[in-house]
């Protein structure tokens, strides 16, 4: 009489899809670029998939093919993450308010 | 090594900080803070899954070898990239994360030992499903974003390519998917995997190459939607909660983003995915009448007169100034009037520009500050108390025509008042439509003056003359 | 190497309370005070427990100690639902829009 | 007889109903239909219950009996209660909640193996963690809501029960709280499980009664969010999923509430519940200069005269007229206003009366349909252009000094400016202050009329001497 963990999965699933449709109905749209290239980021949280297959092989043959494509994915990951963080800072840094002393 | 409880806890705690790091995007102060804490989401993610791994054999090294190359391409990029050129970027970059999710797919199924999903020929059945969906829609992301951003880039004509037979072919494709699906389960046989990701990079492309050039962020949009629910697809695969997390806010992200643009256009989103719509509209009500009607145009020292004398002037950029990228010359023309002792605002239109948020963001690279800068709804009002609209490289979003034209595409579309202005000003290097492909009334208008040149030239010409 | 249920539970937990943050926080503030009362009538869904605990005697005793509270959260719990939605919707039922042909 | 899975489904179902429940909520139009899916909810969730105990025996028959006489009497309190009773029944209703969340509690610790907790005296150190807690916050939520319910009803006195030592003697009662716990779960023993609930019962008890009972709506509030964490622990033990998604989504619900309140008044809610402000304040500055300064008064017939002569009239509700039940002669007012070619408006301030949405519900009774009445950042702007604003029964809503004396207690509260109109009528029986206990300037303005009467009676007296 164990609940399958698959359903909780899909409890979390489905409650993040709610919070997605609120929390990105609250983005002002003037941040609607940056929340393109943020998301662009954090979907890239993919990579622990990555790192699992990329990690698969025994330690005699550290490149089998599922290991291969796992490393290729690290970096395919790795280039949207780093990219999609920086580019989303560096226009983040330019939105500014009015100064105070003009 | 750390217990799987502890690593789900971890998982959950980035995903939470994921939501936060969209929350912060509510207001552009908390912006920042909350791009940090979805960096730190990311090393928390990371850092687990090694922890949970727990094998630090030779393989490790290389893991950060991959992670740091790719890492040092992505922040060159992110340095290098013009703001104007950020919706190539999203798409580039989406493409990326619908071919990692097709990689990701390939290597648990060939080593499912890995993942603790059974062994090869012998893949659980629900993780079968879900790999092969996650596979399936990250072949189609890849392909439907490399499209995308060929077209963005001018590498590809913009135009859309259509064939008879098109709608049919893509239907009988998308059905052998789910047919392809089936038949892997049912028999675990490699081959049809292989064919899976074949068909499923073939529809990708197929599907967008009919779509026109302009049309293209409803497409990064709802590409990135894909690709979130890939990633939660294979978040099923992996029983993690962070990739499931995340994809629903992706997914969702995406979703709303296509419906806003949309909404933005007056168009269905099926219009738009279905195709076909920039070359025909173009060609079609292009050549109108614009020849026959007289228009008043001026030069740099006409507009700067006008402004001079204005008290109030609106700056109404569009899709134009992002082209000749006018954004810093048109600051320091703003910076020159507000000398002058004239009030300056600018308004933005929802769908200003070819991606949402783009004309801000070019506005705050050019250091506008953003309580300067107003939506439609704010600002709609203020038209008729103001003096002079300087429209630059706008057209669309500011034709009445979808006001008063029922028979008109862009009919019902919300559009910024400029007309209500005293004086309206056009910056603009010719008499020929913008991306909806109709003329616009307002060029013809009495207190209308046309400006005929690059934006940035113009902008440049305007503020010497202000002197 | 299984994850506990509880943690599942906990991230249930986290994630609609983020639901429930943005949920309320949509509500239009004319509607506050049905928002009180369906609050109320929704959190005696506390009824499941109490049931369980009402069909816990042995058919022999049906009414032990243990049931008995059981029993007596049961008819609380109803009271609530039955009481919380039905003022809701005498509520929700007053607010109109104004008539057209006026 | 049902599989965990399949009632594990139900009740995440029941659980996203209940979500939509409260989002039909944004808006009048939905907001039917929202509640019919938290009934939908609520039925899914007890039938999945029966069925996944799956033990028809005669006890089952006895679960209908008492659903069904709850039933009878909740449907009976809902169809009698008037509508201005509304703070006194959610208050009632809550600690029932509370109460049944005790029960709840009691019951699973006597027979823990029917709700597979483990066997008396050696219950899962987990389970009984949740379940003490459970038991507390219901206790309390039961206690403090009864005190609640008592003091608006008026059977107990509304001012507040201080003492020497209060806080003292509550803090080292919650922190014996904590003792009792950590010791019920080290020994197991019944005794401590006992003292416990009776240690909450106190608590709850001693931190209600030094709050004014006008201040009883944010604890409404604050019990409303107490008694959702007390059911999201019991989901905990039950292992519930539609329970702990309730439990957040309550919990929220009250604490946004109670900020939402304490904002609208400007007070901390520390300040609110650390007691002490009903009484001492209205003494202090009730009669501070009233006497003194020369007020003009009038009658029904002054009253009804100006506003006949006037183009627009702004109604400004407060607590008085739930107090006089005036809202039905009030809507006949407006209506006879309305005949008389008369534009007419409702203002209502995010606190008047005395619970979140309170005047709104009046009006609604009284039929006045919604798209007339408005909030305040609405409608804050239209008092300059009226010409009469018709304040019935409010006070400290329109209190100026909220914008102009930082020594005032509502300083920095947003108000109706209801000064800025040509002129302002105030129906209320006398010069004495509203809640805050503060006198209000406006009275002795030369633009302000003050109608000395019972609400209802002035609107009625208003209303024939406009025919
Ligand atoms: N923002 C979004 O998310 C999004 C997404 C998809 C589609 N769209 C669509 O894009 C359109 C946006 O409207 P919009 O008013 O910003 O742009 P628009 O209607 O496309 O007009 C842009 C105008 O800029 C002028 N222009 C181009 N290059 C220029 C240069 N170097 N210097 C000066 N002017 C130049 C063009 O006229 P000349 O050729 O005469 O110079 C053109 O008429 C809407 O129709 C919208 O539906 C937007
Ligand atoms: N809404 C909420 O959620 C909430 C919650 C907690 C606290 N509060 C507080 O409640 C207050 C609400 O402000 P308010 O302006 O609505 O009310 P108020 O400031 O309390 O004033 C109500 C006025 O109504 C008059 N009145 C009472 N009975 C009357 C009757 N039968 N006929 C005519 N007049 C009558 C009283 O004056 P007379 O005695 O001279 O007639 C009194 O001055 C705020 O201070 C707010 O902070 C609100």
């Amino acid at each position: 009489m164990e609940i399958d963990p698959l359903i909780f999965r899909l409890s979390i699933f489905i409650l993040a899809i709610f919070v997605g449709y609120y929390v990105v109905w609250s983005v002002t749209p003037s941040l609607h670029t940056p929340l393109m290239s943020v998301t662009n980021a954090i979907s890239s949280v993919i990579i622990v998939g990555a790192i699992i297959a990329g990690l698969s092989g025994n330690s005699d043959s550290i490149f089998d093919t599922s290991s291969i494509f796992g490393f290729l994915a690290i970096a395919l990951a790795a280039i949207n993450i780093f990219g999609g963080f920086l580019v989303t800072q560096r226009m983040l840094a330019m939105y500014k308010k009015k100064k105070k002393d003009k | 090594m750390i217990s799987a409880n502890l690593s789900a806890i971890f998982y959950l705690f980035s995903g939470v900080l994921f939501i936060l790091a969209l929350r912060g995007l509510s207001s552009p102060e908390t912006s920042r803070q909350g791009n940090l804490f979805g960096i730190l989401g990311m090393i928390i993610a990371v850092t687990v899954t090694f922890l949970s791994i727990g094998n630090f054999s030779n393989g490790f090294v290389f893991v950060l070898i991959f992670i740091l190359a790719g890492g040092a391409i992505g922040a060159f990029i992110a340095y290098k990239i013009p703001m104007t050129a950020m919706p190539e970027l999203v798409a580039g970059f989406h493409s990326l994360v619908g071919l990692a999710a097709v990689f990701v797919a390939i290597s648990a199924f060939l080593n499912p030992e890995a993942f603790k999903l059974g062994t090869p020929g012998n893949i659980k059945l629900g993780s079968l499903i879900e790999m092969s969906i996650g596979a399936a829609v990250g072949a189609i992301t890849f392909s439907g974003s490399v499209i995308a951003f060929l077209k963005l880039q001018g590498i590809m004509s913009g135009s859309p390519i259509t064939f008879k037979g098109q709608h049919p072919l893509n239907a009988i494709i998308l059905s052998s998917i789910i047919l392809l699906i089936y038949l892997l389960c049912s028999t675990q046989s490699p081959n049809f995997f292989w064919i899976l990701l074949a068909v499923s990079f073939l529809i990708g492309f197929l599907i967008i190459i009919p779509i026109g050039g302009a049309d293209m962020p409803v497409v990064i949009s709802m590409l990135n939607s894909y690709s979130g629910w890939a990633a939660a697809g294979i978040g099923f695969t992996l029983e993690n909660t962070a990739l499931i997390i995340t994809g629903a806010l992706v997914g969702s992200s995406g979703a709303i983003l296509s419906y806003i643009m949309c909404k933005g256009m007056n168009r269905s989103f099926f219009n738009v995915i279905l195709g076909g719509f920039g070359a025909t509209e173009e060609t079609l009500s292009g050549s109108k009448n614009n020849e026959q009607r007289p228009v008043k145009s001026g030069n740099a020292d006409d507009a700067a007169f006008l402004m001079k004398n204005a008290s109030s002037v609106i700056i109404v950029p569009g899709y134009g100034m992002a082209v000749a990228q006018a954004q810093h010359a048109l600051r320091e023309m703003v910076d020159t009037l507000k000398k002058n002792d004239i009030k300056v605002s600018y308004a933005i239109h929802p769908v200003a520009g070819r991606m949402p948020g783009h004309m801000n963001v070019l506005l705050a690279e050019a250091n506008v500050p953003y309580d300067e800068v107003f939506e439609l709804e704010e600002i709609n009002n203020d038209f008729a108390n103001a003096d002079v609209a300087f429209v630059i490289g706008a057209n669309d979003v500011t034709n009445p025509v979808a006001k008063t034209d029922p028979q008109s595409p862009i009919y019902g579309m919300p559009v910024l008042d400029v007309e209500k202005c005293k004086s309206v000003l056009f910056v603009k290097r010719s008499l020929s439509p913008g991306y909806a492909g109709i003329d616009n009334d307002l060029f013809y208008k009495e207190n209308t003056l046309m400006l005929f040149a690059d934006a940035k030239k113009m902008t440049e010409d305007i503020t010497k003359n202000l002197d």
